[in-house]
């Protein structure tokens, strides 16, 4: 029946065993930040759990430690993970990212080499996307890849580079022809950073952890075993990854429904000498929230009805990058002289972190393809306006 | 779960569209808005051999048996063409509510008129200060908090009153009612009123995301076509971020509203909050979508010349309507801080804090 | 004295004499709308009251009708005239651009032709800049003016030229060598709008009134005497003219605060039942409003001082136009169902024709150089970013 | 009427802000921000060799004699800076109210000291939860609605807090006041209090406005050399138009600092008004600066490695203090809806509704 906006019995025996699965599993203490050398172990152990219940990854095939769930079982998922306050996916690299790209470019034996250590927990990925002089120009990047024999040769400076301070492999492209231009000539590589000639240094961010880093390829000997797809296919891959990162698994609209509640609940605290127009935007954020609900529910029907995601994903992208920063500029105008404290004094309110949600929400319009990518997307591919 | 539309409510909406598409293409509109062109008793007509008129009555009285859920498309696709008929009025809320008081022998009767399109009913509520569509009515159907009325046009008293857009033709009932006219008195009544508004406040919203759409489109194919130093000027980064904005707003907007209009009859607080929140987003898209319209087409926008006007003004006459942006806003923050709606992300669409 | 904020003696015995003035002969019922044809002749006879009491352009020198005024005396006088509530200005396209421009570009013989008449409220002016291909880009007009002896002959199509329904005389730019492009070969004249040759057609606004008009020229002969400044020269009076458009005079801060005042009468009039967020937006336009008026009086003290306006122009033409449209969005939040009734209508509450105003605010951002040109100019000329 | 400054104004605002070029160039606030580099003592000797500390204390002490309006062009270097040193307290809030209480003796030695730079003095106010760089002060002076005490360090207890501004160290006085600190009483004391609040919310907003400054100048200037899809990024109308709308924000933030200035010490209702006016007026602009700063630079804003964090984190901290947004709306609002403050095109700097 057609907008049946009703769960089946079935899935509402998921959402409960679920529930009771985190209720048992989840730290009663929020975990120290993944960014940090501790946290980091500590999200990894956390992985590990989570693989040990079967919940790394709920819509991998069985065969890779997945459950074979349906996107309306995976939301529902997310729904009883963030309700639950659990940890932050140190693993999301890997489970959303690379292993879908896996599974649709990989070789037999990458598949069985790589998903299930993936869904294990046992190995965590890094981005390698970016260069110093290629941000959002992807196709402007210049780190080489030379065929000797049955091997490659990797040079090059990749930046931006997300969990790679203490993850185990990173995937990239890299340009086997040197005479191509663009798009052209790039091939996806992975590679361990602890194979020689990988060098990491963490980037600090805003707040002062390396949640970024460079990695430097100095003459990297990589068997072909490691290049995902063929030569001169890497752009093809890269874009159905990015595709992956844009699409529907990547921003949980339960993030932010938590979040918007919690705002609720921080209004309610401060109601009586707030800018009146702060209920007004604090309703607005509820609103948002739900409707970015709504609209993925929507498109997860769609896609379980054999469609296909395309540039709803930029506008979802949009979406969520301004919910969330609306949401944590509501927060810090309620906390006023509080907003400042950094996280962990003792005049905190609350363990809401509201800021280094405020600093970590900034970098949303930005990552993925800024904002403003995505608006000349939508322009031009959705409404057909003509390109620059 | 299935947040899709079937196969037939597309086919329903498609064939509306295209019917829409030759009744209100912009040389029809501007004919209507200078009293040229086709009657609106012809294009009710067209309206009526779809047989949208009924199509939300029970099939008892020749209706098709519909719900709100099937009729949200139609009334995006009624905005979308800036549709002149108070077809959104007639069979959204006032055929309905005709439907749920059929006990009432006057109401039956005219309900069965209705269906056919033979009668045309507009909707008197206490939330309006005005009456939409009553000069091509043949009833108006008054909706108070204790009783409900049905008059024939004769029997009411109408003041017309001029909205900015000249094809929402505006009135009040200035005469008192009378018992003779009367269909439904206490809880029956005031169901009747409430269950009126939250259909009406939805399908305005759908008309204004169908309005909304029409202008993105009107802006898009000028922004195409017109040059500037040397460009499209659709070629501009200024331009098409802004026509981005909107649209980004339109499709946030949408599953706000089908989402409603499976719940907007419950009466429930989600339901309410659901319907406000339909209202407010769906506003603010045609808001927004007006002005940049406006703005993209540069001082041929702001001439009657260009259709831009018509969708605008339509938008600022809706808006104001079964509930303005402060009512829906308030209803909003009622739920949120005084009645502790449920929130969170496992109250959309109902409320699991007692699992396990 | 620096920062001295006070008027002086001179000042406020000024604001009374102008406070005097209005009071007795400002109409008492608002006129009918400028833009149509018994208002246009309203409007127009005010512009001879007010040159009669000498009240035409204090501005001006007072050998063209003016009373050599400062910038100071100028802002007070049209916060009494805003104030009073006085009719629109039908006259500002002579007053405010032509006039100046003459002053600066015009011979001896055409200052003391046009200035007084112009002063005197006697011969009311129409902009005829824009064509059918050039609405932004100015320097696209196609118009043509070729020499024959001592005439030169017109022909081409002008738009949105607001006034020249009624008005008696029209200025704008023609090109005078057709092998010239962009902004060579551009010769300014002065027309008058009942020549022969010369077609007004009115174009209906949003509103439904011929607030613009077209014009055509058909081989129209004018005399030499008609062009301003050298053949040539017009692409450099146009953009002194489109600088006094764009600055000091045109957009006085007393009309936002007179409607910003208004605003907040609404407000009170709606504030129970009112959303929330409304006390701010309508706080906000009364503190922008005010921000405004400091920083035109801090512009004409500057220029007072010997200073030019620049850039500040764009600044301020992007800030009044989006202050207005802010204004009037407010208002008609505020009015909820009845924001919709067409003016005249006997529903409407007060006088105040939000929804006329609301309308016309649309135009503000388009025209005198749309805000998306404003914003270039800022980020090209002010802050130094490169050029597209 | 003269809206201008004067020579002697700009000129000691130019030395300042060489000054501060020096001092707070980007890799000595780097360096500040890691706790290597220049100490904060050597850098305020070298604020106090311009005097700078005694601007606003008489003659008669070894002031300059001057008011909050020559002060607010340094109140706003010191913000385009991100000047780790307290000055704006000091000489801004401090030193004025301690002329005013110079009755008191140990007031008036404290004063002496604290105009030549000898002394540092930090304020702790009730509206403000957190006194900011008690750590390199020598004195805390404590306001309160009744009293004003005036501590030396060792008298205070100090509680250190943590700003995300390293460079803004936090503190709470949590001992209890004793009588033999005390320096005014009653209304002397209450109007001390009073006027310091509008002075710490009108510099601080000043500050804002200067942080904006600050973060428009770094994103230009990235825009203006970083390329992307082989163009520089600063030639798209997308980044242009953000840095432009942010300089709107700036532009039209600075005369209203300006005329408040010159009357925020009145204590009147429109005295109030438009302190909290220029507030809100920079403090949204220094927000949206900084928010736009971020997304010029990409990546590259969200790191360390670039500056843009210092002014941002620095203008959220000042947003907060004396007085956060609420406050200064609702007060704002206060003033126009219930206080009805005379506004319109005669009141701006003063009230004529007596003309004839």
């Amino acid at each position: 029946m057609a907008l049946d906006l009703h769960y089946t019995p079935d899935e509402l025996r998921f959402r409960a065993e679920v529930r009771a699965w985190m209720v048992a599993h989840v730290p009663a203490q929020p975990l120290p930040t993944l960014e940090g050398e501790q946290g980091f172990a500590l999200h990894r152990e956390w992985e590990k759990t989570l693989a040990a219940g079967s919940w790394g990854m709920i819509t991998w095939p069985r065969e890779y430690g997945g459950r074979g769930a349906s996107l309306i079982e995976w939301l529902i998922f997310e729904e009883e993970y963030y309700r639950a306050n659990a940890p932050l996916r140190v693993n999301q690299n890997g489970i959303f990212l690379l292993g879908p790209t896996l599974m649709e470019f990989g070789s037999a034996q990458q598949k069985a080499r790589f998903l299930p250590k993936m869904a294990a927990g046992e190995e965590i990925w890094a981005q390698a996307w970016s260069e110093p002089q290629a941000g959002s120009d992807l196709a402007a990047l210049r780190s080489t890849a030379t065929r000797e024999g049955d091997e490659y040769v990797l040079r090059g400076h990749k930046i931006w580079s997300s969990r790679a301070t203490f993850a185990d492999w990173c995937f990239g492209i890299f340009r086997t022809d040197p005479a191509s231009e663009r798009h052209k000539g790039l091939t996806f590589f992975l590679v361990p950073l602890n194979h020689p000639g990988v060098r990491v240094r963490g980037i600090r961010q805003m707040h002062g952890e390396p949640g970024f880093a460079e990695i430097f390829f100095e003459d990297v000997r990589v068997p072909s075993a490691w290049r995902l797809g063929a030569e001169g296919e890497g752009w093809t891959i890269a874009m159905a990854t990015a595709g992956f990162e844009r699409g529907l698994m990547l921003r949980s609209p339960a993030r932010f429904q938590v979040a918007a509640e919690r705002l609720v609940r921080l209004y309610e605290q401060h109601a009586a000498t707030a800018d009146p127009a702060l209920s007004s935007a604090v309703a607005q954020a509820v609103m948002d929230a739900e409707a970015y609900a709504l609209s993925t529910y929507a498109t997860a029907t769609r896609l379980i009805a054999g469609g296909k995601i395309g540039v709803e994903a930029s506008l979802n992208k949009i979406f969520w990058s301004e919910l969330d920063v609306h949401i944590h500029r509501c927060a810090l105008s309620l906390l006023g002289a509080f907003a400042e404290l950094a996280a962990g004094d003792s005049a905190v309110v609350g363990h809401d972190a509201w800021l280094d949600g405020f600093i970590f929400s900034l970098a949303g319009p930005i990552y993925a393809g800024t904002n403003e990518i995505q608006r000349n997307i939508i322009a031009e591919r959705l409404l057909g306006l003509p390109r620059g | 779960m299935d947040f899709t539309f079937t196969e037939e409510q597309q086919m329903m909406a498609g064939a509306f569209r295209e019917l829409t598409d030759d009744l209100c293409a912009p040389a029809a509109l501007r004919a209507a808005f200078e009293g040229r062109g086709e009657s609106s008793a012809a294009r009710w007509q067209r309206l009526t051999e779809l047989g949208l008129p009924g199509m939300l009555a029970p099939e008892s009285v020749g209706g098709m048996g519909l719900t709100l859920a099937d009729f949200i498309l139609i009334a995006e696709a009624a905005g979308r063409a800036a549709l002149p008929e108070t077809l959104v009025e007639h069979a959204g809320i006032a055929v309905p509510v005709l439907s749920a008081l059929s006990a009432d022998a006057r109401g039956a009767a005219v309900l069965q008129a209705a269906v056919s399109g033979e009668a045309r009913v507009a909707v008197s509520h206490p939330f309006n200060p005005f009456i939409v569509g009553a000069d091509q009515a043949t009833h108006v159907l008054v909706l108070t908090d204790h009783e409900v009325h049905l008059l024939s046009k004769d029997e009411a008293k109408l003041e017309g009153h001029q909205s900015i857009d000249a094809l929402r033709s505006l009135a009040r009932c200035t005469g008192s009612l009378q018992p003779g006219t009367c269909i439904a008195r206490g809880a029956g009544a005031s169901a009747a009123t409430a269950l009126a508004f939250e259909c009406g406040a939805l399908l305005t919203a759908a008309e204004c995301a169908g309005l909304c759409d029409a202008l993105v489109a009107l802006a898009v194919s000028y922004a195409a076509e017109r040059s500037q130093f040397g460009k499209k000027i659709g070629a501009y980064q200024a331009i098409k971020h802004q026509l981005a904005n909107v649209q980004v707003k339109l499709e946030f907007a949408r599953p706000v509203l089908y989402a409603a209009a499976t719940q907007a009859t419950v009466l429930s607080g989600r339901s309410r909050f659901g319907v406000s929140h339909a209202k407010l987003a769906a506003t603010d898209a045609a808001d927004l979508a007006g002005r940049t319209a406006v703005q993209v087409h540069g001082a041929m926008g702001y001439s009657w010349e260009v259709d831009v006007h018509f969708y605008l003004k339509r938008a600022l006459g809706l808006t104001g309507m079964w509930g303005d942006r402060s009512f829906h806003m308030r209803r909003v923050q009622q739920q949120l801080f005084s009645e502790h709606l449920a929130i969170g992300p496992d109250a959309l669409f109902g409320v699991f804090k007692e699992l396990p």
